[in-house]
This record gives C-alpha cells, sequence and structure tokens, in this order.
C-alpha cells in the first residue's frame, strides 16, 4: 500500500508540480510575461499574457504537414523528447528546500541534460531535410558552444564555493547546495558569487535561443531555420519547449544563486520561485531582448568566450582563494 | 582425467587466450582457401579466446588473485628470471577483456564486410596476428615479451592499413605508420635494452622490484624512450596524424581495432612503467607529464576532428581525443581518477567500435565517406541510423549512455584532484574536458547531419541497409554501451575499481611472481566520495515516465492528425520549403558547418593546418623531438 | 559590448505607449487622404473622361436602353484596380466624383469593393424633338455635320453642333491654344499658339475635332 | 472542452506569411508598419512567420507577375490548414496599373479562392488591420469547419 502511495506520489512530482502541468502552466506564463515587456520596454501595448497559451492551442488545431523529404519518425519525437527531457530536468531543480527526485543527479548532469533538448531539436530540423534547418543546425551549435564555457565556469565556480564552506571541497550536488543557502543564505550575497550570477544571467538568452542569441532561429533570414518545416502540433510542443527551458534556466538560476529564500510551504515557494523567475526572465531575457539587435553567430561565440566568460572565470577564481 | 584438469586449470587460460589467435592465424595462412572453413577457423578462435579471457574474471577480478605463469617450466634462477613469463592481474585482464570483446565484435562484422574485398585469407591471418598480439603484450610479464607482440602489432596493423592498397592514400598512410611505428618499437626496444643493461632482468615483477631503487641516468633515459614508445601505440599528441592517415585508409574492422584496442595497449604500457615500473606517479611532475600531454591530445584533437570532411579521419581524430580524456585520468593518480580513466577507456572501446563500425557500413553501402557527399542516409539505413546515433549520443557523453557516466567520473577526479592538490592548474583541465566533450558533440551533430539526415543526394538512391551479420555486430556495441552507461556501479565494481585498485598494489604485483615486494614504492590511492550524484536508472525511468506522458497529452491534443504525402507524384504541399522554389537537392557540406565557431579561431586553425603537412619526414622530426623533450624531462625531474 | 538604450528601455516600461489603439479607438484619416471613391450620377454627363483617364482601367461604363428609349448609363468604380491618384476627379468637369476618407475597404467577395451609380440619360430624347420641328433643319446639321472640312494647315477644327464644350481639349492642349468658354459655349483657337498636335482631337470625347 | 478552447484561440492568434508577388513595395513596408510600436498589430496575436509552414494568414501583395505565379501557389500550397489568403492592395485583386502586361499573370483569385480583399494603394495601416481581423474571424469559422 505505502509502495503505491509513495509510486502515486512520484508520479504526482512527474505530472503536476514541479513536473508536467507546473512547467506549462508556469513556462507559458513566463512566456507571456516576457512578450508583455519587451513590448512594453519598446512602448507598445504588447500582447495578452495569455498569448502563448492561444498560440499553442492555436498551433494544436492546425494541420500538422510531414514533408516527403523527412525522415518521419525522428520528425515526429524530437518535440516530445525535447519537452519530457526539459520536464525531467525541472524535476532536479530543488524549489528551495524541496527537491522532488532526491540525489539523482548533480549541476554536470543537469549541465548535460540541457543539451538534450538542444540535441532533439537539431535531430528534428535535420530530420526535416530542409537547408535552412541546416543552417539553424549549424548555428544552434556553435551558439550551444558558445554558452557552454561560461555555464561550466559558473557552475564550477558554485561547486567550489559551496564544496569549501561545507569542507568537502566540492560539491556538485544541487540539494545539497540548496541546504547550504537554507542556513548560509544565499549565495549571490557573496562578493565572489556576483560575477558569476551575471555571467549566468547572460547566459540564459544564450541557452534559450533568445533575442539577440537567436541567430540559429532568425525568422527574417532563414525562415526560423531548425523549425523551418514543423507546423501544427509538433511546433507547437516546439514553442512549449522554448517556454519551458525559460523557466528551466531561470529557476537554475535561483536554485543556485537565490535560494534560501524558501518559506517551507511548498504552495508558497512554487508561487515565489515563479516569482523569482519571472523576475529573473525580466532581466535576462526580456530588457536583453528590448536593447540589442541580433547578433552574428561568430560575434555570439566571441561574446561569450570573452565578456560572459570573464566575470564567470573572475568568480571561479575568487572562488578558489576562498573570497 | 588429471592431466584434463591440469589443462583446464585457469592458470593455462592467459596463454591458451593468446595462442587460440596465433593458431587461428596460422591455421588461415595455412587452410584458409575455402571461404567458410576460413571463417570458422576466425570465429572459433575469436570465442574461443573471448571465452578464455571472461573465464579468467572469476579467479583474478572476483578473487583478487594474480596469475603468474612461467611458460616451460622455467622461472627463477639465481634471483633473475629468465623464463618467458605471463602475468595476469585485474589491470592486465581489463585491457585483455577490452580487447577479446571488441576483436570478437570486430571478427564477427568482418565476415560480411570483407566479403566483397579479394584476398580475405591474408586478411584474416594479419587480423588474427594484429588481435593475437595485443592479447600477448596486454597479458605478457615480461618486458621484451611485451616489445615483441608490440612489433606483431605494429606490423600486422601497418600491413592492414595498407590492405585495400587500391584506394587513393592507402599505401601513403601505411608507409606513415610504419615509418613512425618502428620509430616508437625501436624506442620501446632501446628503453628495453638500457634497462636490462642495469637490472639484468626483463621480467616485470623483478624490474619493478629493481628499478626504483637504482635510479640512474640510463634508467631515466629508459623511462623517456619507454613511454615515447608506448606513446606512439597509443597515437596520443604528437602522434595523433598517423592515426588519422591511418583510420582513413584501414577497413572499418580493423579500425576498431587500432583505435579501440591498440591504442588502449598503448595506454596499458604507459600504465606499467609509469605506475609499476618506475612507480614514478606519485611525484607531481609525473602526474603533470601524463595530465598535460592528455589534456592537450584531448583538445588539439577535438578541434582537428572538427575541421574533418570524411568520416573515418574525423572518428580517427576523436579516437586521440578520447585517448587524452583516459591518459589525464590515468595521470591524476587517484583511485576515483585510474577508475574513471579505465572506465572510459571501456567506453571509447565500445562507441568508438559501434561508430568504426557504422562508418564501415556506410562505406560498405555508398562506396565513400566523404561528408560532402553523403547525406539523407537515414531513410535508407534505419537501423545503422540508430546505432549510429546511440554512438554519436555516447561519445558525446549524453546522458545516460556510457560516454556520460565515465566523463563525470573524469570531471570530479580532476576537479577532486584540484581541490586536493591545491593546484587550479587541474581546474583548467576539468574545463578543457568539459569543452572538449560539447565540441564532440558539436563534430557527431555535423557527421549526423551530414550523413544520416539532411537530404539525400540522388545517387545514393538505391541504397539499402547493410546485412544482418553486419548489423548485429553493432548491435552488440550498442546494448553494451548502453548497458554500462544504465548500471555505471556494476561497471565500476566489478570492471574499474579492480583494475585501478591493481595498479595501486604493486607489492602484490612484484610477490607473485616470486620476488621480493617489500621494497617497491606503494603510492597511496586514497579514498574518495563522489561530489555529486548520478543515478541512470532512476533518470530513466522518469524520462519514460515523462515522455509517455507529454506523448500521451499530446495524442489527446491531436498530435497524430499529420498529413502525409499519399501521392507519388510531388505535391508542392510536402515538398520543402525553398522560399518557392521548387524543391531541390541541397545538402548543407560538412566541411565548414561550424564556421561562426572556426571563424574566432581562424589563427589556431591555420596554425594547425600548417602543422600538419602530411609529410612523413615532419612526423618522424616530431617524434625525435618528443623523445628529445621527454628524455630532457624525465632526466630532470626522475 | 554595451547597451546604449537600457536606460530608455526601463523608462519606457513605466511610461504609456505610443500604440494607436485602432479597433477600439477609431482613428480619421489625414485631411487630403483618398480614400474610398464616391460617385455622384445626377452631376454626371457621361463624358467618359474618367474612364479614359483611369491608369488602373477601374472605371467602366455600361448602357441599357431602356424601353422608352432613354439610356440608363451605370458607372462602375472598381476600387480593387484603383490606383486612387484621383485623375478622373480631376478631370470630371461635373464634380461628381469625390474621394473620401473613408479606408474601411476591406471585403470578402469583389462585389464589395465596386462603387455603382446609374442615372437616366435623356440626351438623345431631348435632341429628338429639337430636329422634329424643322425637317431642313436636321438635315441641316447633318451636312454640317459632314460639312465641316478638316482645315488645310493641319490645324483642329471643331464640330460644334455636336461639342458639349466639356473643355478637356483646352485642359490638355500643350500649347495652351484653345479657349472653350462653357457658359457662351464658344470654342476659340489661338491660330499662332497652336503646333498641331493632334491631342486636342485625340482627347475629345465626342470625336467632334477634326484634324486634317 | 479541447475543441472549443482550440477554436478560441485559432482567432486570437493568426501568424502571417507574407509573399511579395512583384509589389511595388508600397504594401509591404504598410503591412510592416502594422507590426511597429505605433499600430502593434502584436496585441491582437498577430506575428509575422519566417516560414509558410508556421502561417495562418497568407498576406500576398503585387500583381503575380508570371514569374512569381508558381512560386506564389506552391508557397500557399504549403500553408497548414486551416488557412487564410489575403490579397493586399489592388494589384493582387486585378493587376491594378499593371494589368494587360506582359508579364503579369493577376488577378490571384483565377488561381486560389481568396478569403480577404484590402483595398487601397497601398491600403492604410488601419485598413490592414480591418482586413486581418476579418481574416482572422474567418480562420476561426474554417476551424470551426474542420471536424
Amino acid at each position: 500500500m505505502t509502495v503505491i502511495l509513495e509510486a502515486l506520489r512520484y508520479l504526482g512530482y512527474v505530472l503536476v508540480f514541479p513536473g508536467f502541468l507546473f512547467c506549462f502552466l508556469a513556462g507559458m506564463l513566463l512566456c507571456g510575461i516576457d512578450r508583455k515587456l519587451v513590448a512594453k520596454m519598446q512602448k507598445r501595448v504588447g500582447p495578452p499574457i495569455l498569448q502563448p497559451f492561444y498560440d499553442f492551442f492555436k498551433l494544436c488545431g492546425k494541420e500538422t504537414i510531414v514533408p516527403a523529404a523527412a525522415e518521419r519518425i525522428s520528425f515526429m519525437l524530437a518535440p516530445l523528447l525535447g519537452l519530457a527531457a526539459l520536464v525531467v530536468i525541472q524535476l532536479f531543480i530543488p524549489v528551495f528546500s524541496f527537491t522532488a527526485f532526491y540525489g539523482m543527479a548533480d549541476i554536470i548532469v543537469i549541465l548535460y541534460l540541457l543539451l538534450i533538448p538542444a540535441i532533439s531539436i537539431i535531430m528534428g530540423g535535420a530530420a526535416s531535410g530542409s537547408p535552412y534547418a541546416g543552417v539553424g543546425l549549424s548555428r544552434e551549435m556553435v551558439t550551444i558552444i558558445s554558452c557552454e564555457l561560461p555555464l561550466v565556469l559558473v557552475l564550477l565556480a558554485v561547486a567550489k564555493t559551496v564544496g569549501s564552506a561545507m569542507g568537502t571541497g566540492l560539491c556538485f550536488s544541487l540539494s545539497d547546495i540548496a541546504e547550504y543557502q537554507e542556513i548560509n543564505g544565499s549565495l549571490i550575497t557573496r562578493i565572489s558569487m556576483l560575477p558569476a550570477a551575471a555571467a549566468m544571467l547572460l547566459v540564459i538568452p544564450g541557452e534559450t535561443g533568445s533575442h539577440p542569441f537567436d541567430t540559429a532561429e532568425a525568422e527574417t533570414e532563414i525562415c526560423e531555420g531548425l523549425l523551418a518545416e514543423y507546423s501544427g502540433a509538433a511546433l507547437g510542443v516546439f514553442k512549449l519547449s522554448h517556454a519551458v527551458k525559460m523557466l528551466t534556466l531561470s529557476s537554475l538560476f535561483a536554485a543556485l544563486f537565490l535560494g534560501g529564500l524558501g518559506t517551507g510551504i511548498l504552495v508558497l515557494d512554487a508561487l515565489l520561485l515563479f516569482l523569482l523567475c519571472a523576475g529573473i526572465t525580466a532581466v535576462s531575457i526580456s530588457l536583453v531582448h528590448a536593447v540589442t539587435a541580433r547578433l552574428k553567430i561568430e560575434q555570439i561565440f566571441k561574446f561569450y568566450w570573452t565578456v560572459v566568460s570573464l566575470p564567470a572565470l573572475l568568480s571561479l577564481v575568487l572562488a578558489w582563494y576562498g573570497l | 582425467m588429471n592431466l584434463l584438469g591440469n589443462v583446464l586449470s585457469y592458470q593455462h587460460f592467459p596463454i591458451y587466450a593468446i595462442m587460440v589467435l596465433f593458431m587461428g592465424s596460422f591455421l588461415i595462412a595455412a587452410f584458409g582457401e575455402n571461404r567458410r572453413v576460413r571463417n570458422i577457423l576466425a570465429l572459433l578462435s575469436i570465442t574461443a579466446s573471448l571465452i578464455f579471457s571472461l573465464l579468467l574474471i572469476n579467479p583474478v577480478i572476483l578473487r583478487g588473485e594474480i596469475i603468474g605463469y612461467w611458460m616451460g617450466a622455467r622461472s627463477i634462477a639465481g634471483g633473475y628470471a629468465i623464463g618467458i613469463a605471463l602475468e595476469v592481474d585485474a589491470l592486465s585482464l581489463f585491457f585483455a577483456l577490452l580487447a577479446a570483446c571488441a576483436i570478437f565484435v570486430s571478427g564477427v562484422y568482418s565476415i560480411q564486410y570483407m566479403s566483397r574485398d579479394d584476398n580475405e585469407k591474408e586478411y584474416y591471418t594479419l587480423y588474427l596476428l594484429l588481435c593475437g598480439g595485443v592479447m600477448g603484450m596486454v597479458l605478457s610479464g615480461d618486458l621484451f615479451n611485451m616489445f615483441i607482440m608490440v612489433e606483431i602489432l605494429t606490423f600486422a596493423a601497418v600491413a592492414l592499413t595498407a590492405f585495400r592498397n587500391t584506394a587513393r592514400g592507402a599505401v601513403e598512410a601505411a608507409f606513415k605508420y610504419l615509418v613512425v611505428g618502428c620509430m616508437g618499437s625501436t624506442f620501446i626496444l632501446v628503453g628495453t635494452a638500457m634497462l636490462y643493461a642495469q637490472t639484468h632482468t626483463l621480467n616485470l615483477a623483478q624490474l619493478a622490484q629493481l628499478v626504483p631503487g637504482n635510479m640512474n641516468t640510463a634508467t631515466k633515459a629508459a623511462f623517456a624512450l619507454l613511454f615515447v614508445g608506448f606513446g606512439t601505440k597509443a597515437f596520443i599528441v604528437p602522434f595523433h596524424p598517423l592515426a588519422a592517415d591511418a583510420h582513413g585508409a584501414a577497413p572499418a574492422s580493423v579500425s576498431v581495432i587500432i583505435s579501440g584496442v591498440l591504442t588502449k595497449s598503448g595506454i596499458y604500457g604507459i600504465i606499467r612503467i609509469t605506475y609499476f615500473l618506475f612507480q614514478s606517479m606519485g611525484l607531481g611532475t609525473m602526474q603533470f607529464l601524463l595530465v598535460f600531454i592528455g589534456s592537450v591530445s584531448m583538445f588539439v584533437c577535438v578541434t582537428m576532428a572538427l575541421a574533418q570532411h570524411d568520416f573515418k579521419r574525423l572518428l580517427a581524430f576523436h579516437s586521440i581525443s578520447q585517448i587524452g580524456y583516459v591518459l589525464t585520468a590515468v595521470g591524476l593518480c587517484t583511485a576515483l581518477g585510474l577508475s574513471a580513466g579505465l572506465y572510459h577507456a571501456i567506453n571509447h572501446t565500445l562507441f568508438k567500435g559501434l561508430l568504426f563500425l557504422a562508418a564501415g557500413a556506410v562505406l560498405h553501402e555508398t562506396g565513400t565517406t566523404d561528408l560532402n557527399k553523403l547525406g539523407g542516409l537515414a531513410r535508407k539505413m534505419p537501423h545503422t541510423t540508430v546505432l549510429f546515433l546511440i554512438g554519436a549520443l555516447s561519445i558525446s557523453g549524453v546522458p545516460p549512455f556510457n560516454g556520460f557516466a565515465s566523463k563525470w567520473l573524469i570531471y570530479q577526479a580532476t576537479y577532486q584532484k584540484a581541490v586536493e592538490s591545491g593546484n587550479i592548474g587541474f581546474l583548467l583541465v576539468t574545463v578543457i574536458a568539459l569543452i572538449t566533450s560539447v565540441l564532440t558533440l558539436a563534430s557527431f551533430v555535423k557527421v549526423s547531419h551530414s550523413v544520416f539526415f539532411g537530404q539525400l543526394p540522388p545517387e545514393l538512391e538505391k541504397v539499402k541497409e547493410v546485412s544482418w551479420g553486419m548489423r548485429f555486430a553493432m548491435g552488440i556495441f550498442a546494448l553494451l554501451c548502453i548497458v554500462t552507461g544504465l548500471f555505471p556501479n556494476l561497471v565500476t565494481t566489478y570492471l574499474t575499481e579492480p583494475a585501478a585498485a591493481a595498479a595501486f598494489s604493486v607489492q602484490r604485483y612484484i610477490e607473485a611472481m616470486g620476488f621480493d615486494g617489500s621494497a617497491a614504492v606503494e603510492i597511496l590511492a586514497g579514498s574518495f566520495r563522489y561530489a555529486g550524484v548520478w543515478e541512470p536508472v532512476s533518470w530513466l525511468l522518469v524520462l519514460c515516465i515523462a515522455l509517455l506522458a507529454v506523448t500521451i497529452a499530446a495524442l489527446a491534443g491531436r498530435y497524430d492528425n499529420v498529413s502525409l504525402c499519399r501521392t507519388a507524384a510531388g505535391d508542392s504541399k510536402y515538398q520543402l520549403f525553398y522560399g518557392g522554389e521548387e524543391q531541390s537537392f541541397s545538402q548543407l557540406g560538412g566541411d565548414d558547418m561550424f564556421w561562426g565557431f572556426k571563424h574566432n579561431w581562424r589563427g589556431y586553425f591555420s596554425f594547425m593546418h600548417r602543422l600538419h603537412s602530411g609529410i612523413v619526414n615532419d612526423y618522424a622530426l616530431w617524434a625525435v623531438a618528443d623523445l628529445a623533450l621527454v628524455m630532457l624531462f624525465s632526466l630532470i625531474v626522475l | 559590448m554595451d547597451f546604449p538604450f537600457i536606460k530608455e528601455a526601463i523608462s519606457q516600461l513605466f511610461s504609456k505607449s505610443s500604440c494607436a489603439m485602432y479597433p477600439a479607438v477609431p482613428s480619421e484619416a489625414a485631411p487630403g487622404y483618398r480614400g474610398r471613391i464616391v460617385y455622384h450620377p445626377e452631376l454626371c454627363i457621361a463624358c467618359g473622361m474618367c474612364e479614359r483617364v483611369c491608369s488602373g482601367n477601374a472605371i467602366s461604363r455600361s448602357v441599357e436602353h431602356l424601353e422608352d428609349g432613354r439610356d440608363k448609363i451605370t458607372l462602375t468604380f472598381n476600387l480593387g484596380s484603383c490606383t486612387f491618384c484621383a485623375t478622373c476627379a480631376d478631370f470630371c468637369t461635373k464634380h461628381a466624383i469625390e474621394f473620401t476618407g473613408d479606408y474601411h475597404m476591406v471585403a470578402t467577395k469583389e462585389e464589395d469593393l465596386l462603387v455603382r451609380g446609374s442615372f437616366i440619360k435623356a440626351a438623345p430624347k431631348k435632341k429628338a424633338p429639337a430636329a422634329a420641328k424643322p425637317e431642313n433643319c436636321s438635315a441641316q446639321v447633318q451636312t454640317e455635320a459632314s460639312g465641316v472640312k478638316p482645315r488645310e494647315d493641319g490645324k483642329p477644327v471643331n464640330d460644334q453642333s455636336r461639342c458639349v464644350y466639356c473643355t478637356l481639349c483646352a485642359k490638355k492642349c500643350p500649347a495652351e491654344a484653345l479657349t472653350v468658354d462653357r457658359t457662351a459655349k464658344t470654342w476659340t483657337l489661338d491660330e499662332d499658339k497652336c503646333v498641331s498636335c493632334g491631342t486636342c482631337a485625340q482627347v475629345c470625347p465626342k470625336n467632334c475635332i477634326i484634324m486634317g | 472542452m479541447f475543441k472549443k478552447l482550440i477554436e478560441e484561440s485559432t482567432g486570437r492568434s493568426p501568424w502571417l506569411f507574407h509573399i511579395n508577388a512583384g509589389s511595388c513595395n508600397g504594401c509591404d513596408i504598410e503591412l510592416v508598419s502594422v507590426l511597429t510600436p505605433r499600430y502593434d498589430a502584436e496585441r491582437l496575436g498577430f506575428k509575422l512567420a519566417g516560414s509558410p509552414r508556421h502561417a495562418d494568414i497568407v498576406v500576398v501583395t503585387g500583381p503575380v507577375t508570371k514569374q512569381s505565379l508558381p512560386r506564389v501557389l506552391r508557397t500557399i500550397s504549403q500553408v497548414p490548414e486551416p488557412r487564410c489568403i489575403v490579397t493586399m492592395g489592388s494589384c493582387p485583386q486585378s493587376g491594378n496599373v499593371f494589368r494587360g502586361s506582359y508579364s503579369v499573370a493577376g488577378p490571384l483569385s483565377k488561381y486560389v479562392p481568396v478569403d480577404v480583399d484590402v483595398a487601397g494603394c497601398a491600403p492604410k495601416p488601419e485598413a490592414v488591420i480591418d482586413g486581418l481581423a476579418l481574416a482572422a474571424k474567418i480562420l476561426k469559422e474554417k476551424r470551426g469547419r474542420m471536424k
């Protein structure tokens, strides 16, 4: 009996709270808030907050065309796989003191799991056979390479800071990082972590592929790149994945740097997490979107490996010497 | 009955495992005219070798014995070993198992893969010689025998590289390999001779007993000679261009052996000399040497791979890049590091074998491995595509495949080493390893797009899926990739940790052969705890549940309401969007796919381009220069 | 990399948007905007000038012969073919064509974009009783009509019996050699200015200018 | 309920794909100006899509020249159902001043059923918004008729 209850509880985690339903609602709302904020910053009225929901449901009602040249199974499976992988990452990211799946994955795993949605979109695009997707694929991959270095440095800096504070030398476990922050306050209050937090804020738009780092999906030059041949429900799932990715990365940021703010009540924590995510999105995605123009792909690479990596490296060195 | 029991004692299994391969080789040379006889002989010998290796797991790994085996009842006279000895500890057996597995799968694959070539008899003779050489080298307890086996495998590998000598560049590649490979063998021979002059013995155990206490200029020079000699066999930087040429030319089944097994034997040699013979791994400088060469191999080769446009050459460079991971982890000299490195060695053999076989399948069906001429094969060769993707995701370290499990350990090991030693340099190694991993992913995205996805060139319309035998061979590797990825604890507990522990118990190694091991320099392995957690099975379970949930939700939302092209004639609705133009063949070339990345590194790439001149004289010079540097280094630090 | 607009972006976050909330708040077209055509058939004399000058072939005229002998003339303006250049309105001497500021020209059917107007032209009937009184008169007219001879120097001659004094020839004359007074019904040619280009004859809707 | 949700959403998020079939660029500029902060069609859910596969509404400008005709038809056929075709400006409806030219194959309605005509040369952005809103309504009706 207890086994069944336990199984149901975990099923509930996957389907409802940090999992599927939460990801869907929170991610879509986050996306809507982002669009609204960008519009506001550009002196526009902007779409209603619920616009991403409208877009998603509309796409569900459209015809899904599979091109004759496409590899059908990969083409249809890729969106689902990407979404599922993202939902699973969300399960591993602690919501303050609460972690749905405790002791299953650490930050290195998260780093690699974040590649799976990117790989799935790349596979889907490549399977469509479109030449636009080929160009998009090349750019998407370079964007991933670009983001990887600063992200790695940020994660290592956090691991070192928490590890040396806990006396184990280094700590990769996200729930341990959350626990540490519960006791000692948020990491962002430490001076050595400030550059890393700034770098992470700039990594988020690159990882989600939002403006100005959206060369891979540049709709005006390469017809949305990897998504060029997607239509209907499959496209809707990709749009949903994009929204969930925003949620995932911003809640990763919250888990890494803004831990220890939780109230201990799960519902309030979830709400607080969502608000924090909205704040992080507003700064790192919306603001950057509103004030920049799309970069060229080699500029993205240069930007991430210099401008963003340097503060992250600084943070790592500071953490190394125990500041 | 007693005799039979004696013959079937596990003490004899190591020599059986070696000899069946050599016997198979000689028998095929003698009676291999008939195709069926030849295949049966080859299969029998590789299967027997695999079985003998597997049977050794119980005593050596589970019970922790070290088998010291003297051939011809000769052993120790006057305090010096004079017989031919085999010594099998967990480390040797680890590499032997790896070799036996790869040999078995590649042998099964060969039967159909090579069926279109003539001179199959010679192929199998050389192939089994190569396998026997590898097996003999890792199980040998004698430095000179190691040299002999290295010679056998080098010459067999050279001959097999030139096997398809009608192909462009095959003879040239073989010649390069011959020149530099012979230099490497010579280094090993000279090193062996110098050690013999100093210690009057060739037995590994006795050398391990005598050498560390009697270090002088000659033994230091011998170290450098042996190190560089085995380095040549492992193709670590600066010998990597040879691997690229050799893999590009050799048949895929041979590439599997060269990259999966031959390079490992080089790594095995390096471990033997650094951990056992000279017991110098405790020195920070020696760790620096290994980690430095490992990291440079890792990074240089992955960037070189990004610039390739030939499937097999690209794989060859990746092969060295992964060997760089192994060497780096081995060079850390911690229990975690060595275990991680050996884990990665297993994984490298599996996924690189799988990838080479997939490349071979593509070559077998299309006749080319040029990335710019291929494309869209996923619709023609679906199984090969899936198998290739498993290999590609494994090598890129995507969870839950095996590459991730070992890389995860390597990152922890390097980082932990950095924290323990307080040396920020090791941290740089962690970062390099992580970046290398994502660059690996990039180049496999390139391959999968250029070969399996994208558009099918019109001239490849008639391509068919490869035969079941070849798919079966690839399937074994793919299955092993998944299994070793899903159960990392089993692999570490039953394979890598015993092997790593063996590397740290030199004293037992010496004593197993009947020598006095009390003088051995014990390197403290140190205990470790994982800094993070990774549960692949539970993760996969959660992913499956999530995927199921997403799929059900999607199907409820009419996700299956797709419209497919029903007519044979080109309905414009189902054509690709070409900005309104009619669909025509257009495939992004694999050559310069990531120019956004390469553009920023153009200085580096043009430097690399000039460096890899393809002239064998240059490569020979590199070998000599490398030897000089390592010798200088070892003279100073040892 | 710097973000030069970051201050503006943040300040605009709290300021009012610059949107014209169009469907909710109706918006007037700017003065002089040329939108939907309004046609006043009661003013039209069916001279056909508009049809002739229209570059987009948007104007068509159909004539329906009524039972009482009169003609019902219908002018159709196809807004879907119109370039809104307003040349027709310019040329219309009767000001029967008007361009309004109404820009809501959205239709699901082509019909909805047609502006129609018709009037009954009594002109032939009017002439018939006038011709009936003196019988020879009509013959005279006819001989007059045929009697107008082209001038030998190639300059235009006006058949005043048919002229409606629409002044188009005067407007079109590149040399400004023609003066037409509509009230006095006079047509005069300044022979010194005339260059005999033939434009007046070409544009005349009634074909009453005869060139040599 | 799901079907109702879809139907409700269809009218609220029409994505446009713009085809220039030989236009003089007047209408193109007006169409883009609809998306500027001044008119901001995004507040009604309109968005310019990059690929016909993503689009709901195809906006055609220009008199449909002989060169562009097959491309226009091919691109329109690649738009998934339900779709709506809007002609913008006089050119695609009639050929306008280009009518009768050797290179003009229009009007568009000869080849595909056109749902909404927006007249004007070029139409005012408000008129474009009117037209697109009408198209979105038609889209919703079409969606309701599906299945």
